[in-house]
C-alpha cells in the first residue's frame, strides 16, 4: 500500500492575505516521530490544518506545494478522505463534542476507521486502560469535563481509529506532569506498533526525546531541522525552546527582574 | 415640479361626455385588486378571469359608449401592506375598481376612498362592515342576511325549531364574525340557542369541533369557513353518525371537495346559502356564461367566484353605461349612475338595488346542495327567498 | 512539563531557590509598599461542589494573603477549575463560605463578584472570536465605566470622554502584556499562546484586586512562559494585587508561587511553601510522579 | 366522561400526527442545528406526488413516490443550497429555508392551483368505535406510524454510527471532519431522511378527518414548533411527546370552548403556545432536550 | 458600519487587520450630502405610492434597527418582533384616537401618544423578560413565536381596543400645528397628502433611531451585548449583568419596534391585525439577515431591500419575463414576485455572506491586488 512516509513539498498557506506557511518541507518517515518546535503562531497548527484539509474551515487556503501519503497526494481530498487514507489528528485546544457523552466521543473518534467491532472493542480498552477516567466518566457529557480531562479524551478519539499518521497538536496541553508523562509512554507505545507520528509540542524536551528527528518553524518558514538529538543541543534551541538558561543565569535571572514589565496603578 | 398642481382634471371630450381620472385617450381603466397568491386565491382568481373575460367581450362589442375598458390587475397575495400599496399605485389611474379582495383591506383605505379619491368599490366581499359608503358597494346579500336565511331554511324545511341549539363554526374575521352576528340575531328572533367555535383558516380538522357540538346536543350546524373545513366538519359529522343537516355560507364550498372522500356526505347532508343562482343555473345568461369561460379558461373549475366576478365587472359595465348615458364619465359621475340602478339583474335571478347605500344590494338567498352532476357542482334546492327575519334586519344595528 | 521542570530547575533550581527567599523577602517588603490598602484577603472555608454523583470539591480551605501569589495545583480533574468557578460565582457550592475581605461571595452572582474586583482568566479560551483584541479588552473595562444605553446612544460627552481615558489605559496594559501590535486584530485570528495573554490583558483590564489566573502559560514555548511569568510577577509587583494561579508547569509555579495549596480527587492533601509542598511525598505520588531516572533529566 | 375521553383520543390522534411533523424537524435541527422552515414545503412535497400518483399506481407505490421524491427534494435543497453557505451562524441558515420555503412553497402552490387533491388511501372514513368514543382509522394509523418512526430514529441517533457521525457534525464541523465525518453526505442523509418523513407526515395530515392536500396545507406544519420545542428540538422522545401534548392541549381547548369564553374564543391555535411557553418557564430546553452546558 | 460587529463570512476567519484605504476626505461627505439632498427633494418629485413604499421601508427600517439590536448583537433570536410592531400601533391609536368610533380612545396629544405607545411597547418587551432572559437560540425564537399568536388573538378579540378583524383608524400625527393627514398643503406648488409631510417625520426618526443604535453599538453597552452573545457566562464573570443587559436590550428592542409600529399606522392611516402576522416577523428577520447582522446600516440596508422588492416585483410583475395573464396558464405576477423574493433571500445569504453591507464595505475599500499587507506576525 506504499508505505506510510508523510511528505510535505514545499507548502505554501495563507488565510487572506496573511501569510502563514512559507515553502514548508518536512518528512515524517514510515514509522517514526517528528516533532516541529516553534513560537506561538509561527504556523505548527497551520501546517497540521494544511495536511488534513481542515484549513477551509478557517478561512485559509493551500497557496503551492504538495502533500503526500505513501507517495499518495493528499491534495485535493476532502477532510474526510485524508482520515480514510490513515491520518487522524488531535486539534489543538481539545475540541472534545461538548454536548456529547464521553462514550460517543469515542465512538466518533472510531467513525474514520476501518477496524471490524472487535478492533474498536480493542481501542476502546486500551483508551480506557491509558485514562481511567474516561471509563469512568463514559455517560457524563464531555463538556462537563475538566479541562486535562478533556484534553485525555481528545488524545483517546484520536487513537480510537487506529491510524497510519497521528499528527498531534499540543496533546500535553493543560495536563498535570503525570499525565504528560503517561502521553509520552502511549506516543512511544503507538510508535512502536507502526504508527508514524507528527507531534506539535510546546513541551520540547518531551518532544526530542520522543522524536528522532526534528524541525523548528519560525514565522511560516522552517529555519532548523535534523535529528533531534543533535538540534537539542544547539544553543538556539536550548535557549528558546528548553529554557534552558545559560551559565549566567544568575546575571540573566538579575536582569530579567530589573526588566521586569511594569503596570502603574489605574487611578480612576 | 412634475408633481406641481395643474389645473384641469376634468375634460371635455369631443362627443360632449365629461371625463375625469381613469381615461386616458378612449380607454377606461380599472383597478382590480386581488388575491391570486394567497389564501383566497381561489376566490381570486376565478373572479379576475371572469372579470376579464367580461371585459373582452365588451370590448368586442364596441365598448361602453366607445371606449374600450382596460384592467390592471395587481395581486396582493392576501398581505396588507401589498394591498394598500396597490391601492395607492392604482387609486390615481383608474376610474373605480371592479374588484378588491379583503374587506380588512378595504377598510383600510376607506378613509381615502371616501374622502378624497371617490371612485367607485365593488369589494369581493360580503361584510355588512363595508355597508355605508356610496363609493364601497358590495354586490348581493352580506353574510349576517345570507346565515339567516340559511338557518330560516333549517327551520323550515330541516326541523330546526323554537328551543333547539345550533353550532355555528366561524372563522375568526370579517367573514365568519358577520355571519356570527347573522345567526345570532336570528337565534333572538326565533328562539334558539347558538353554541359557538371560533376557529383558523390553519384548522383543517373539525373533529374536536364535532365532539364539542355533538356534545352540546345541537341540531344543526352553520359553517361560515373555508370549504376544507366544511368538507372536514360534515365528513366527520357523518363518520361519528352525527346526523344533523349543515349548511354553509357560499364561501364554504367549492366544487373540487366533490373529489374527496367527504364528498357522499356533502350530497346527503349539506347545503350552502348562496346570493344568487350558481353558476350551473338554468338560465339563458348563465348557459352563455359557462360555455364562454369553458372556452377561455378550458382548465379551470367553475365556482361561484365567475358568478361573483361576472356580476360585480356587469355592475360596474351598467354604471358605466348609464354615466354615459348623462354624458359624465368622472367618478362622481359614475356613483351617481350606480345609485340610480335599482334592479340590474346579471343573470343570475336576484335583481340588485344599489339605491341605498347603508343596505345590501339584495336580501335574497338561494339554498343550494352539492351534486356531482351539476355544472359547478351544486344544485338549487330552494330558490331565492328573503326570509321574514332577514326583511326586519338592518346590519350594523 | 515534568522533564520541562526538570530541565529549567536543574539549571536554575539553586538559583531559584537562592531566590525564592531573596524574592521573598522582597515580596514582604514591596507587601509593606506596594499593597495598596485596598487589596482585601481572600478565605475559602470548608467549600464543598457536588455535581450528580460527583464531589469536586471536599471541604476545602485556604488563605489568599494579600498581594501574594497563591498557586493551586493538582492532577487533572481535582477541582481546580471548579474552585475557580466558586470564586468568580460561576457555581454556587452546597456548603462552604468564600469571603473576600467582609464580603461573602457564595452566592452573589458573577458580575456582583466582578464588581468586587475579581478578575479571572479561563482556562478554555474565552475570547469573542470576531471582536477585536481592543474591545476585547474594552470590554474589560466594563465595570469600571458607566456609560449607559441612553449615554452611548446619544454620543453624550461625557461617554466620549470616558471611552477616550479607558483606551489609554487599555493601550497602557496592552503594552505591558506585549499585545500592543494585535490590538486592532480579530482576537480568533491569534495563535493560541496570544489569546492567552490576551485573556490575561483582558482581567487586567478590570483593574482586579484579585487576579485568578486559570493556566496562562498553557501551550507557550518555553521562553514564552518566562516571559509571561515575569508579566505576572511584574503585575503582582507593581499593583500589588492578590494572584490565584492554577498552572501544571511546575518551574512556573515555583518561580511565582507565595504559597501553594494541592488538591486531589476535589481534597486538599498539602498547604504551604511551595519548596515544602514540592518535596511533600503525598504531592509526589499523586501529582508530580515519582519518576526521576536519569536519563530523563539527562536531557 | 365520555366527551373527555373522546377529545383526549382526538388530541391524542392529532397529536401523533404533529408527532410526524415535529421528528422532521428534529432530525434536521440534530444534524445541522438548523431550524427548518422549509419542512412545510417539503411536506407538500411529498403529498404533491403521492396525490399525483395514487390513481395510477395505486396507493403504497404512490406513498413510496412521495416518500422518495420528497427525499430528494430534501436532498437537493441540501445539496444546492444549504451546502453552499460558508457561513457558521446557524440562525442565519434558519433564514436560508425561510427563502426556500418561498421557493418551493410557491412552486408547489402553483401546481395544486385551487385543487383539492386526494391521497388515495386504504382507510378512507372509517372509524372504529369503542363504547361511547370513536377514533378514525386513519389516525390509529399515524399513532402506529409515528410511535414505530420514532422509536426507530430514538434507537437509530442512540446506537448506529449515523446518529454519532450526525451529532458530531451539528456539534463541530471541523472536528467531524477530522473524525473522517463526511460532512456533506451526513447533511445530505439528513436532509433526504426529513424529506421523506415529511412526505409521510403530509399522507396523514391530509388524509381523512381533513379533506386533502391543497394549497394552505403547508400552514398546518407550523403547528408542529410547539411540539418540537416543547419536547426539545434535539428529542426524538420530545418529538413524540411534544406532538401529544399539544395535539390534546389543542383537542381540550376546542372541545371546552364554551367554558373558556373568558379567554376569548378560539383559543385551540393559542394553548399549545401557552403550554409551551410554561414549559420552557420551567425547563429552558424543553422536556426531553439536552440542557444548555453551564461550566466554562 | 460598524465593522467590527459584522459577523464574518468564515466562522472563525479574521479579516485582514489593517485596512489600508487612502480616503479623499471630503469624498464621502459629498456623497453622504447628495444622498441627504435626494432624498430631502424626494417628495416633490416622485408618487404617492413611492413616497409610502419609502415610508414603509423607513419604519421597516427600524423595527430591522431594533431587532439587529437584540437578535445580531445581542444573539437573542426573536421571532415575536411583528408583537411589538402591533403594541406600537395600536397603543398609538388607544392613547390618540379621541373615541368617536365608538372604540376605546383616550384622546391625548398625539405626539404624546406616540411617545406613549413606544413606552408601552417597551414595558411589554419588559413583562416578556423572564423568558427571554431564561431561553436561548431557537429556543427563544420559537417562544416569541407564542407572542404572534397571542398578539393576534388580541387583535381580533379585544374588540374595544383593536376593532376587531377590520381594524381601526389611525388618527393623523399632529405637530406643531401642522397635521400629518391627507388634507393638502401646497408647498411650492406641489401639492402635500400625509405620504408626503409623513417623509419627513420618518426621515428624521431613522436618522435619530440609526445613530443612536450606533452609538450604542460602538460604545459600552455595545461590547457588553457582543459578550453575552459571544459567551455568555464569560460575560458575566468580567462583569456584564446578563440578565440586566438581556432583558434591557429586549425591552429597547421593542421600543424600536414600537416605533417602527407607530410609523407604519400612520402611514397605513390604519391599522389591521393581518398585518401583524407570523411573515412579518420574518420579514424582519430577513432583514437583518440579509443587510447584515449586528450593524445599523445593515438593518437599513436590509429593511429596504425586502420591503421595497415585492413592491417593486407586484408593480412591474406584467413586465417580467414569463408571466402571464391569470388564467393562460403562466405564472402568475404574484407568483414571479415570489419566486423572485425567495431567490433573492437565498442568494445573497449564500452568495453575500455577512450582507449587503458587506458588499459595499469591500466597494468602499477596495483591495489593491499584489499589495498584499505584509502582514509579518
Ligand atoms: N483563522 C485565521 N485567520 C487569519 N490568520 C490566522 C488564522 N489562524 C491562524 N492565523 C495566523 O497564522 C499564523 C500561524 O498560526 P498557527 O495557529 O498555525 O500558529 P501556531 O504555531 O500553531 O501557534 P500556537 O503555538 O500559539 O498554537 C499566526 O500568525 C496566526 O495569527
Ligand atoms: N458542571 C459539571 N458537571 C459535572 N461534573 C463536573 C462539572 N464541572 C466539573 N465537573 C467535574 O469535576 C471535576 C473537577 O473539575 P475541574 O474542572 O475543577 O478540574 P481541574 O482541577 O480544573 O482539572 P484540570 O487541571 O484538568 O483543568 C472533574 O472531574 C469534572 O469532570
Ligand atoms: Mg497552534
Ligand atoms: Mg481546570
Amino acid at each position: 500500500m506504499g508505505g506510510s512516509a508523510l511528505l510535505v513539498r514545499e507548502l505554501s498557506v495563507g488565510y487572506g492575505p496573511v501569510r502563514a506557511l512559507r515553502h514548508v518541507s518536512l518528512e515524517v518517515p514510515e514509522a517514526a516521530v517528528v516533532t516541529v518546535l516553534g513560537a506561538n503562531g509561527a504556523g505548527k497548527s497551520t501546517l497540521l490544518r494544511a495536511v488534513c484539509r481542515t484549513l477551509s474551515f478557517h478561512g485559509g487556503a493551500v497557496t503551492g506545494g504538495t502533500v503526500t501519503l505513501g507517495g499518495r497526494p493528499l491534495d485535493r481530498l476532502p477532510p474526510d478522505r485524508v482520515v480514510a487514507a490513515g491520518v487522524s489528528q488531535v486539534p489543538e485546544g481539545r475540541r472534545v463534542f461538548s454536548r456529547m457523552t464521553v462514550a460517543d466521543n469515542l465512538r466518533a473518534g472510531a467513525l474514520g476507521g476501518t477496524g471490524g467491532r472487535a478492533d474498536r472493542a480493542r481501542a476502546l480498552r486500551r483508551v480506557h486502560e491509558l485514562f481511567p477516567v474516561l471509563a469512568d466518566r463514559a455517560q457524563q457529557r464531555a463538556g462537563l469535563l475538566s479541562g486535562g480531562e478533556q484534553q485525555m479524551l481528545a488524545v483517546g478519539r484520536a487513537l480510537m481509529g487506529a491510524p497510519k499518521v497521528l499528527l498531534l497538536d499540543e496533546p500535553s496541553l493543560g495536563l498535570a506532569p503525570l499525565m504528560a508523562a503517561r502521553i509520552a509512554d502511549t506516543v512511544r507505545e503507538i510508535n512502536e506498533q507502526g504508527t508514524s507520528v507528527l507531534l506539535v509540542e510546546q513541551n520540547a524536551a518531551l518532544a526530542l526525546r520522543l522524536a528522532s528527528s526534528a524541525y523548528v518553524l519560525e514565522v511560516g518558514e522552517v529555519t532548523l531541522s535534523g535529528p533531534a538529538d543533535e538540534l537539542a543541543a544547539s544553543d538556539e534551541v536550548r535557549r528558546r525552546y528548553l529554557g534552558v538558561v545559560d551559565e549566567d543565569a544568575a546575571a540573566d535571572g538579575a536582569s530579567a527582574r530589573g526588566a521586569l514589565p511594569s503596570l502603574s496603578r489605574w487611578k480612576g | 415640479s412634475s408633481k406641481a398642481k395643474d389645473d384641469g382634471g376634468d375634460k371635455q371630450s369631443a362627443g360632449g361626455v365629461k371625463t375625469g381620472e381613469g381615461i386616458s385617450g378612449k380607454t377606461i381603466s380599472l383597478g382590480v385588486l386581488t388575491d391570486m397568491s394567497g389564501v383566497y386565491a381561489t376566490l381570486g382568481k376565478s373572479v379576475t378571469q371572469a372579470q376579464q373575460l367580461y371585459v373582452k367581450q365588451t370590448n368586442a362589442a364596441g365598448g361602453v359608449c366607445g371606449y374600450k375598458l382596460a384592467l390592471t390587475v395587481r395581486d396582493h397575495g392576501y398581505d396588507p401592506q401589498k394591498a394598500v400599496s396597490g391601492y395607492t399605485e392604482l387609486a390615481p389611474k383608474v376610474l373605480g375598481f371592479t374588484q378588491f379582495i379583503g374587506s380588512p383591506f378595504v377598510a383600510a383605505v376607506k378613509q381615502r376612498i371616501d374622502g378624497q379619491d371617490k371612485g367607485l368599490v365593488l369589494p369581493q366581499a360580503w361584510s355588512a362592515t363595508l355597508l355605508g359608503s356610496p363609493y364601497i358597494r358590495p354586490i348581493g346579500s352580506t353574510y349576517d342576511i345570507e346565515t339567516i336565511n340559511a338557518i330560516d331554511f333549517l327551520m323550515k324545511e330541516k326541523g330546526l325549531k323554537k328551543g333547539d341549539s345550533i353550532g355555528h363554526v366561524y372563522f375568526e374575521g370579517d367573514y365568519g364574525e358577520n355571519a356570527l352576528t347573522g345567526s345570532r340575531y336570528m337565534a333572538k328572533q326565533s328562539g334558539l340557542k347558538v353554541v359557538e367555535q371560533k376557529i383558523k383558516p390553519t384548522d383543517n380538522d373539525m373533529t374536536g369541533q364535532v365532539v364539542a357540538l355533538k356534545k352540546a346536543g345541537v341540531k344543526a350546524i352553520v359553517i361560515s369557513a373555508g370549504p376544507r373545513q366544511a368538507a372536514s366538519l360534515v365528513g366527520v359529522a357523518a363518520a361519528v353518525k352525527f346526523n344533523v343537516p349543515v349548511i354553509g355560507n357560499n364561501s364554504a364550498f367549492a366544487p373540487q371537495l366533490l373529489a374527496t372522500a367527504a364528498a357522499p356526505a356533502l350530497e346527503a347532508n349539506y347545503y350552502v346559502a348562496n346570493p344568487s343562482l350558481p353558476i350551473g343555473a338554468d338560465t339563458p345568461k348563465a348557459k352563455k356564461l359557462v360555455a364562454d369561460y369553458k372556452a377561455a379558461y378550458p382548465k379551470d373549475s367553475l365556482d361561484n367566484g365567475v358568478v361573483a366576478g361576472w356580476t360585480a365587472a356587469s355592475a360596474f359595465g351598467e354604471a358605466l353605461k348609464k354615466a354615459c348615458v348623462a354624458k359624465d364619465l368622472t367618478r362622481e359621475g359614475v356613483d351617481k349612475a350606480l345609485l340610480t340602478i335599482d334592479a340590474f339583474d346579471p343573470g343570475f335571478g336576484i335583481p340588485q338595488n344599489f339605491t341605498d347605500p347603508k343596505s345590501a344590494s339584495s336580501k335574497e338567498s338561494v339554498i343550494l346542495q352539492p351534486d356531482k352532476n351539476a355544472v359547478g357542482g351544486m344544485k338549487v334546492v330552494r330558490e331565492a327567498e328573503v326570509s321574514s327575519v332577514a326583511q326586519g334586519y338592518t346590519p350594523g344595528a | 512539563m515534568e522533564e520541562h521542570d526538570r530541565v529549567t530547575t536543574e539549571a536554575t533550581g539553586r538559583q531559584a531557590a537562592a531566590h525564592a527567599t531573596a524574592q521573598e523577602a522582597a515580596a514582604q517588603a514591596t507587601a509593606q509598599a506596594a499593597v495598596p490598602s485596598g487589596i482585601p484577603s481572600l478565605d475559602v472555608r470548608d467549600v464543598t461542589v457536588r455535581f450528580a454523583g460527583l464531589t469536586a470539591l471536599d471541604a476545602v480551605s485556604f488563605t489568599v494573603r494579600p498581594g501574594t501569589v497563591h498557586a493551586l495545583i493538582g492532577p487533572n480533574g481535582a477541582g481546580k477549575s471548579t474552585c475557580f468557578n466558586v470564586l468568580s460565582g460561576v457555581c454556587r457550592p452546597a456548603a462552604g463560605s468564600v469571603r473576600l475581605g467582609k464580603h461573602e461571595l457564595t452566592g452573589l452572582p458573577p458580575h456582583r463578584i466582578a464588581g468586587l474586583g475579581v478578575a479571572r482568566i479561563f482556562q478554555n479560551l474565552a475570547l469573542p472570536p470576531h471582536a477585536t483584541v481592543e474591545d476585547c479588552l474594552l470590554l474589560g473595562r466594563h465595570r469600571l465605566t458607566r456609560a449607559g444605553f441612553l449615554a452611548a446612544g446619544l454620543r453624550l460627552p461625557s461617554a466620549a470622554r470616558e471611552d477616550r481615558r479607558h483606551r489609554e489605559r487599555v493601550r497602557e496594559i496592552a503594552a505591558f502584556v506585549g499585545l500592543e501590535r494585535q490590538l486592532d486584530r480579530p482576537a480568533g485570528s491569534l495563535p493560541y499562546g496570544q489569546q492567552k495573554l490576551a485573556e490575561l490583558a483582558r482581567a487586567l483590564c478590570m483593574e482586579p484586586r484579585i487576579l485568578l489566573l486559570d493556566e496562562p502559560v498553557a501551550g507557550m514555548t518555553a521562553a514564552e512562559r518566562r516571559r509571561t511569568a515575569a508579566v505576572v510577577a511584574g503585575v503582582r509587583d507593581s499593583l500589588g494585587i492578590s494572584i490565584v494561579l492554577v498552572e501544571h508547569d511546575m518551574g512556573v509555579v515555583m518561580r511565582l508561587a507565595d504559597a501553594v495549596t494541592v488538591l486531589d480527587f476535589g481534597r486538599r492533601i498539602a498547604d504551604g511553601a511551595p519548596a515544602d509542598v514540592q518535596n511533600d511525598p503525598a504531592v509526589v505520588r499523586a501529582y508530580l510522579g515519582e519518576r526521576a531516572d536519569p536519563e530523563e533529566t539527562a536531557s | 366522561m365520555s366527551t373527555f375521553a373522546e377529545l383526549l383520543l382526538n388530541g391524542l390522534s392529532l397529536g401523533s400526527v404533529y408527532a410526524l411533523i415535529a421528528l422532521g424537524f428534529v432530525v434536521i435541527f440534530r444534524a445541522t442545528e438548523v431550524v427548518n422552515f422549509a419542512h412545510a414545503s417539503l411536506l407538500l412535497a411529498g403529498g404533491y406526488v403521492t396525490a399525483t400518483l395514487h390513481d395510477d399506481i395505486g396507493f403504497w407505490p404512490a406513498l413510496l413516490a412521495g416518500v422518495a421524491g420528497a427525499a430528494l427534494v430534501g436532498a437537493a435543497v441540501e445539496f444546492l443550497v444549504m451546502r453552499r453557505y460558508r457561513g457558521t451562524d446557524q440562525s442565519v441558515l434558519a433564514i436560508v429555508t425561510i427563502g426556500v420555503d418561498i421557493l418551493l412553497t410557491t412552486e408547489l402552490t402553483r401546481r395544486i392551483g385551487t385543487d383539492v387533491l386526494v391521497m388515495g388511501d386504504p382507510w378512507g372514513n372509517a372509524v372504529l368505535t369503542v363504547g361511547p368514543v370513536s377514533i378514525a382509522h386513519t389516525r390509529i394509523a399515524a399513532f402506529v406510524t409515528a410511535s414505530v418512526l420514532i422509536t426507530a430514529f430514538l434507537l437509530a441517533f442512540r446506537y448506529t454510527s449515523w446518529g454519532v457521525a450526525m451529532r458530531a457534525a451539528a456539534e463541530s464541523p471541523e472536528t467531524a471532519a477530522l473524525m473522517g465525518v463526511r460532512l456533506g453526505r451526513v447533511s445530505l442523509g439528513a436532509w433526504a431522511v426529513a424529506g421523506g418523513l415529511a412526505a409521510v407526515a403530509a399522507l396523514f395530515l391530509t388524509v381523512f378527518p381533513t379533506p386533502g392536500l391543497e394549497r394552505a396545507t403547508s400552514l398546518a406544519a407550523l403547528k408542529a414548533f410547539p411540539a418540537a420545542i416543547l419536547g426539545g428540538l434535539d428529542s426524538t422522545t420530545g418529538a413524540l411527546v411534544g406532538g401529544l401534548l399539544v395535539g390534546v392541549t389543542e383537542s381540550m381547548a376546542t372541545g371546552y370552548q364554551s367554558d373558556l369564553t373568558f379567554l376569548g374564543r378560539g383559543i385551540g391555535d393559542l394553548a399549545p403556545y401557552a403550554v409551551m411557553v410554561a414549559i420552557l418557564l420551567i425547563r429552558p430546553a424543553g422536556l426531553f432536550g439536552t440542557k444548555e452546558l453551564a461550566r466554562v | 458600519m460598524s465593522e467590527v460587529l459584522t459577523r464574518d463570512e468564515t466562522g472563525s476567519a479574521p479579516r485582514p487587520a489593517r485596512r489600508r484605504t487612502i480616503r479623499l476626505p471630503g469624498a464621502r461627505t459629498a456623497i453622504g450630502a447628495a444622498g441627504a439632498v435626494l432624498l430631502l427633494a424626494l417628495p416633490f418629485y416622485v408618487d404617492r405610492f413611492w413616497l409610502e413604499a419609502g415610508l414603509f421601508a423607513m419604519a421597516a427600517a427600524i423595527g430591522a434597527i431594533g431587532l439587529n439590536l437584540l437578535t445580531g448583537a445581542t444573539g437573542q433570536l426573536s421571532m415575536g418582533h411583528a408583537f411589538f410592531l402591533a403594541v406600537g400601533a395600536y397603543g398609538y391609536c388607544v392613547f390618540a384616537a379621541d373615541g368617536g368610533d365608538g372604540l376605546t380612545g383616550l384622546g391625548l396629544p398625539t405626539w404624546l401618544a406616540a411617545v406613549l405607545a413606544v413606552a408601552v411597547s417597551g414595558i411589554a418587551g419588559g413583562l416578556f423578560s423572564p423568558i427571554a432572559g431564561r431561553l436561548r437560540g431557537a429556543y427563544l425564537g420559537i417562544a416569541t413565536l407564542a407572542l404572534i399568536f397571542i398578539g393576534q388573538h388580541v387583535l381580533f378579540n379585544a374588540r374595544d381596543l383593536t376593532g376587531g378583524f377590520n381594524g381601526r383608524d389611525v388618527p393623523p400625527l399632529s405637530l406643531f400645528g401642522l397635521t400629518f393627514d391627507d388634507r393638502e398643503l401646497l408647498v411650492a406648488a406641489v401639492p402635500f397628502g400625509s405620504a408626503e409631510k409623513l417623509w419627513y417625520v420618518g426621515l428624521l426618526l431613522l436618522l435619530g433611531c440609526g445613530l443612536f443604535a450606533r452609538g450604542v453599538l460602538r460604545g459600552r453597552p455595545g461590547r457588553a451585548m457582543n459578550a453575552i452573545r459571544d459567551h455568555r457566562i464569560a460575560a458575566g464573570v468580567i462583569g456584564v449583568p446578563v440578565a440586566r443587559y438581556r432583558a434591557a436590550v429586549f425591552v429597547l428592542s421593542s421600543m424600536y419596534a414600537g416605533l417602527a409600529g407607530v410609523l407604519l399606522a400612520l402611514v397605513f392611516q390604519r391599522t389591521v391585525p393581518d398585518y401583524f402576522g407570523i411573515t412579518l416577523s420574518l420579514d424582519y428577520l430577513a432583514m437583518i439577515v440579509i443587510g447584515g447582522l449586528g450593524s445599523v446600516a445593515g438593518a437599513v440596508v436590509g429593511a429596504v431591500f425586502v420591503s421595497l422588492l415585492p413592491q417593486l416585483l407586484t408593480r412591474y410583475s406584467d413586465t417580467l419575463p414569463l408571466v402571464s395573464d391569470p388564467g393562460m396558464g403562466g405564472i402568475a405576477p404574484g407568483e414571479a414576485a415570489r419566486y423572485l423574493y425567495g431567490a433573492a433571500v437565498v442568494a445573497v445569504v449564500l452568495f453575500l455572506p455577512g450582507g449587503l453591507v458587506r458588499v459595499a464595505a469591500r466597494l468602499r475599500v477596495k483591495p489593491r491586488p499584489g499589495a498584499t499587507p505584509g502582514e509579518e506576525r
